[in-house]
């Protein structure tokens, strides 16, 4: 309690969860206001119009539709990820931390060897082996399983840490079960800093999906911010200057990350008093 | 009961690390804990006191050497921390930060295995804050972090009146705290022997504080009990050099400790 | 072993750890095309055939098949079966000749440029890419660390404007920052190139037009990474500077009346620390980052030569790019993780107690 | 002449919300060459902020409120950091720290960080001069030189380390040192050896002027010829060691001696008594006797009055009521 106090005492982080409030209240609000339809109501490209206020892509769809459904997609995608990332990450890093041992011993070699393998090449080679059936799930899901080793490093380090404190070893002596120990004990210290690390995960889930559709790799079921940048590039509307092609499409992106990354610095702000000040 | 032998050690001994940077924390150690008593254990820092501590505890195995209490080896930690309970050095990192005192000196009652009625916990907590000196409503919905250094030891010598364990292992209680209050923490222990019966093991590397306690004092060095008798004795009749030296290296006030 | 060169132990220690996860890597290489329904042998099939009748479409195609490892080979010729058809390996034997073929330096050939190599494609590729990354990624940090470690040691007016700029910086995603250097400074001004590594009329060579021309096209590409990497590296430096500040050797060494220069290098090389470490665990993202800008900039390096490959379902180029791009970040993670160790007295110290790497 | 000359001094910090909290109020002592004071209390009693104030090092949010500090003769307050930094700091008043561990930075040898502080203060010496001179200092103390001057910290041991630090503080002989609780963290016989480190160092003249902070009282018996109680921010009692040990007027003095024990025949019965209760928050303004609230001899006027520091018997008390 005391910690969301202080939380909303900093400007940055009310300004970023404001953000990423209103973003998510967009998404899933905007189809209500807005009538969403994918298909073709216009030339291509067609310039923005007072009814059409952000014109029409390649297939003379709806821009504004396109993107109510991109910033769907990109959370959803982000979220899923970050939720698969940080649980199995929080769930080996803790554990192999609080266990220590041998245990411990291969889940960090695991652990370290596929942080060093870069997670976004995984992507790329299964993102290609699946040419039919690529869904936006799978892409969530696929993104969640390369990167949830990060927050299982930074976990194990404070799992770790917190292993040999006196009150680990009282609640031993109370009789607490390793379970409890895990969860009463140790969860709660560390839990800010799972939550920023799922921030961090939900920010990046975001921006792989982004990036592999960038490369036409991205979900074939539906539209995300990724696959209408991506359109831009191949159709060549950035090097014609529409900007209505990629322009809005990069600023709802950037604002969503700005945000996630808001909340996360300000935190971080928050844990290490010494930024204070 | 007065008398027997709770904790005895032979030939014990406790290793850490492999090959040829093995450390003997413990080296070949016998002795043995009478029920009622209370054993210092004195030693620099890296002499194995805490070590042994932990063995008593069950937190470390001897790695060879027989190590038993009340006659058998320590294999069930659950039953055996019914009996065997301890506090420890740091009182702040004892406590878990995200619950109130009173609740978790209330947890302490997970070691049983039946627990009593909820109004008894209560009822055990209460009388174990007032026998530290506490009023139950000064520390009510309080967390860790809002008392001060030597509450928060008072505190954990609160969980011990709640267990009242047979026996108590006290890792250094005094040496976070001030030295205005080591009397106030040294005042409960003995409180705890005398109200309690409870046996204690005293672990300081101070052998003033341990002459004011026990009735037995140990004297470790490099992992192995050099010395062991009655405070009188061993103060004003130590045997070996390295208690002579522990002695002369106390800064007392009436006596020539360094010169000048 | 070795115990006297604790310095030689180390190097090796990391290396065998690093060979270990290069093979891992290779196995993944090996293994996840293979994960979905288009089976590699299936598209080599349907790839090779096109357009050609069907004897020089079967002869292509057993070529192929030979020079993937995906049949039985014996003294060079095809082992067949009574039908005369190709014997098929078996996925064992399949990944035994991918190994055989990675260690030989062989990444097969390229489905679109036949006959051309993969691995003369990469060759053409890697030179324009490191040329794009290496001093990207080490400016971009050093100027960042510099400037954060500034930023944390001054505080005040200095640290007030830089620190918000550097993160609004860092939070943009280097795909996005490249699409609006492109539409802002080549496309609605254009006084940069929108795309290319050089001018398509010129010849690679050494001449002062083609040099001109392909520093000319460096710059937007390069400002795309760079300040995004060295806003980011700011934000990390301020807080690890912020925090070392507080530490008991800086006032220590305050109280001794050290010269403001050295306490600041006490500072920023502690502080440092940590942010190599972040360096080099961050180096895959930051170079698959990278490798998307270069598509952007259409920029005549891996990246690109990968997004062809990925468009024409290229897999034998596809394969040797990822693998080319996991082998550089390997490398990359071991040269950091060496200097790492010598940098820090801890880490051999913890080494020599036995506590290994 | 005196040498070190404190007048009511005052030293608060400044909170992030503007609030200020006076660590210390009106510490006045002076000291002759040669003297060694010890100053004690409990902890959170303004000692460590005391000592920052005697070097004349501010760093925020520490600030002076009022009050001088001078060393033979000259003030350290209003001087800019540089001054402080150059003509003050090593050469006039040096610090040994608390917690030697994390005083010396981990990723720097022993000799370097000593080299700093000399090219930090000595212009025109080359590297190899002082190196020898380093090598010099470092014989005196009994260790290992060669292998202590070219370790990183983590390779020696904690009483190395300490011995290390106070040779690093005393490297350019200087006329003032404040030790600042050198010896809490390490057990007793390595506390002997670290004093008679300091002793060593005494005899050898490479400086003759000590200020000794600790929280053990009987410790300062041996180390101090004065002693200098604080409570709460304020000197309590001031008088010669045997004055304040032996026959303490302060009712705080008294309460701290009574709440000592010790290992001496005939000592095991004597009941000692801890001293209930908190000092008081300094961040509020208070009226009357800071220990008013612990005191056992607490009367109504005390809780209301400010004490002013007294003669009682040759030595300052800082209580109307003592004798």
């Amino acid at each position: 309690m005391k910690l969301l106090k202080n939380l909303l005492k900093s400007p940055m982080f009310v300004i970023g969860a404001l953000l990423f409030l209103s973003t998510l209240l967009i998404a899933l609000l905007g189809p209500v206001f807005y009538k969403v339809t994918m298909e073709r109501v216009g030339a291509q490209y067609g310039a923005p119009t007072a009814q059409f206020l952000l014109g029409l892509d390649d297939l003379g769809r709806d821009y504004v539709s396109l993107l109510l459904r991109g910033l769907r997609s990109s959370l959803f995608v982000g979220l899923l990820a970050g939720v698969i990332a940080t649980t199995i990450g929080t769930l080996v890093g803790i554990y192999g931390g609080f266990r220590g041992g041998v245990v411990d011993d291969v889940l960090n070699m695991l652990t370290n060897l596929f942080v060093v393998i870069p997670s976004f090449v995984v992507l790329i080679l299964i993102s290609a082996s699946f040419k039919e059936g690529r869904s936006l799930t799978l892409i969530g899901v696929i993104i969640g399983m390369t990167t949830w080793t990060w927050s299982a490093r930074a976990v194990r380090a404070q799992s770790a840490a917190l292993k040999s404190k006196d009150h680990i070893s009282l609640a031993k002596l109370n009789g607490d079960s390793t379970l409890r120990v895990l969860l009463v004990h140790i969860l709660p210290y560390i839990f800010s800093y799972v939550f920023m690390v799922f921030i961090l995960q939900v920010s990046s889930g975001i921006l792989s999906e982004a990036a592999i559709s960038m490369i036409g790799l991205g979900p074939l079921d539906t539209v995300s911010l990724g696959t209408i940048l991506n359109q831009a590039k191949n159709t060549g509307a950035l090097g014609d200057g529409i900007w209505w092609a990629f322009i809005p499409a990069t600023v709802v992106i950037t604002l969503l990350v700005f945000a996630l990354y808001l909340i996360n610095t300000s935190m971080e702000g928050v844990f290490n008093p010494r930024l204070r000040k | 009961m007065q008398n027997d032998i709770l904790f005895e050690a032979k030939n014990c001994a406790c290793k850490f690390g492999h090959g040829k940077k093995v450390v003997k924390a413990v080296d070949d150690v016998t002795f043995d804990i009478k029920d009622g008593e209370i054993v210092s254990l004195v030693g620099g820092s890296g002499c194995g006191k805490s070590v042994l501590a932990k063995m008593m505890l069950g937190l470390h195995h001897p790695t060879s050497g027989a190590f038993t209490y009340k006659g058998e080896p320590i294999t069930d930690y659950q039953v055996h921390w019914r009996e065997v309970q301890a506090v420890f050095q740091d009182p702040f990192s004892c406590f878990n930060q995200f619950f109130t005192i009173r609740s978790q000196l209330k947890s302490a009652f997970g070691i049983y295995k039946e627990k009593p009625s909820n109004f008894e916990m209560e009822d055990r907590v209460d009388q174990a804050l007032l026998a530290v000196n506490v009023k139950p409503s000064e520390v009510e919905g309080k967390y860790p972090f809002e008392l001060s250094g030597g509450q928060m030891q008072r505190m954990l010598l609160a969980r011990i009146f709640v267990l009242r364990p047979k026996v108590l292992i006290a890792d250094e209680p005094t040496s976070m705290v001030d030295a205005c209050v080591r009397a106030n923490i040294l005042d409960y222990l003995m409180k705890l022997k005398e109200e309690l019966s409870m046996t204690i093991v005293f672990i300081t590397h101070d052998i003033g504080l341990a002459y004011y306690v026990s009735d037995r004092l140990f004297i470790m060095h490099k992992g192995k009990i050099i010395e062991q008798g009655a405070p009188d004795d061993v103060t004003q009749r130590p045997k070996s050099e390295h208690t002579v030296q522990l002695l002369e290296d106390i800064p007392e006030i009436h006596k020539e400790w360094i010169k000048r | 072993m070795l115990k006297q060169y604790p310095t030689i132990r180390f190097i090796l220690m990391r290396a065998g750890w690093y060979f270990m996860t290069f093979l891992v890597a290779v196995t993944i290489n090996f293994y996840l095309p293979r994960l979905g329904k288009n089976n590699p042998v299936d598209i080599i099939m349907g790839k090779a055939g096109s357009g050609l009748s069907s004897e020089d479409a079967r002869q292509k195609e057993e070529k192929y098949l030979q020079e993937f490892g995906l049949v039985k080979v014996k003294d060079g010729e095809i082992v067949r079966n009574a039908e005369g058809k190709p014997v098929m390996a078996s996925k064992l034997e399949q990944f035994g000749n991918y190994i055989k073929m990675c260690f030989m330096g062989d990444l097969g050939t390229s489905f679109q440029t036949y006959p051309k190599k993969v691995l003369d494609v990469i060759k053409e590729a890697v030179p324009w890419t490191i040329a794009l990354q290496l001093p990207t990624i080490l400016f971009g940090w050093i100027v960042g660390n510099v400037l954060g470690a500034l930023a944390a040691y001054r505080r005040g007016v200095f640290d007030k404007v830089f620190f918000p700029f550097a993160l609004i910086l860092s939070a943009f995603p280097f795909f996005v920052f490249g699409m609006l250097l492109v539409y802002i400074f080549a496309v609605l001004f254009p006084w940069f190139p929108a795309m290319g590594g050089y001018a398509t009329n010129l010849e690679i060579a050494p001449s002062l037009a083609f040099l001109s021309s392909a520093a000319y096209h460096y710059i937007l590409p390069f400002f795309s990474i760079f300040l995004i990497l060295a806003g980011g590296q700011a934000i990390g430096m301020r807080s690890m500077g912020i925090y070392e500040l507080g530490t008991d050797y800086i006032r220590y060494a305050k109280s001794l009346g050290l010269k403001e220069g050295k306490v600041l290098m006490y500072l920023f090389r502690n502080a440092m620390l940590p942010q190599i470490t972040g360096l080099a665990l961050s180096l895959g993202t930051m170079i698959g980052g990278a490798l998307i800008t270069e598509m952007i900039f259409s920029y005549p390096g891996l990246g690109m030569a990968m997004l062809t490959a990925i468009q024409n379902s290229d897999y034998p180029m596809i394969q040797g790019c990822t693998l080319i791009i996991t082998v550089s970040v390997l490398i990359a993670n071991f040269t950091v993780d060496i200097l790492i160790g010598f940098l820090d007295p801890r880490v051999k110290a913890g080494l020599q107690m036995g506590k290994g790497a | 002449m005196a040498i070190f000359e404190v007048d009511k001094l005052s030293l608060h910090y400044l909170t992030r919300f503007g609030q200020k909290i006076h660590a210390v109020t009106d510490v006045s002592f002076s000291m002759e060459q040669g003297e060694i004071l010890g100053i004690a209390g409990e902890s959170g009693c303004g000692k460590s902020t005391l000592v920052n104030g005697l070097m004349g090092l501010f760093i925020p949010p520490l600030y002076p409120t009022s009050g001088d500090v001078r060393v033979g003769g000259e003030s350290l307050m209003g001087r800019t950091p540089e001054d402080v930094r150059a003509s003050v700091l090593s050469r006039k008043v040096s610090m040994i720290p608390q917690g030697a561990f994390n005083a010396l930075n981990p990723t720097r040898k022993v000799k370097d960080i000593a080299a700093d502080v000399m090219a930090a203060h000595l212009k025109g010496v080359d590297k190899k001069q002082i190196y020898e001179r380093l090598k010099d200092r470092f014989d005196l103390f009994g260790m290992d030189t060669k292998r202590v001057l070219n370790s990183h910290p983590i390779q020696l041991t904690a009483g190395e380390r300490q011995r290390s630090v106070i040779g690093i503080s005393t490297l350019l002989n200087p006329q003032m040192v404040i030790a600042d609780e050198p010896t809490s963290a390490l057990d007793v016989t390595t506390q002997k050896v670290v004093i008679k480190m300091i002793f060593d160092l005494l005899e050898k003249g490479i400086f003759s002027t000590m200020i000794f902070i600790t929280h053990e009282l009987p410790l300062l018996r041996h180390v101090a010829n004065n002693i200098a109680i604080m409570y709460a921010g304020e000197i309590v009692e001031k008088g010669t060691a045997e004055q304040v040990v032996f026959d303490p007027r302060h009712p705080y003095t008294k309460a701290l001696m009574g709440a000592m024990l010790s290992a001496e025949p005939g000592q095991k019965h004597r009941k000692p008594t801890a001293i209930e209760g908190a000092p008081p928050n300094l961040a509020n303004a208070i009226t009357g006797c800071r220990f008013a609230e612990r005191c056992p001899s607490v009367c109504a006027e005390c809780k209301q009055k400010k004490q002013e520091i007294r003669i009682v018997g040759e030595r300052q008390v800082r209580c109307d009521y003592a004798k």
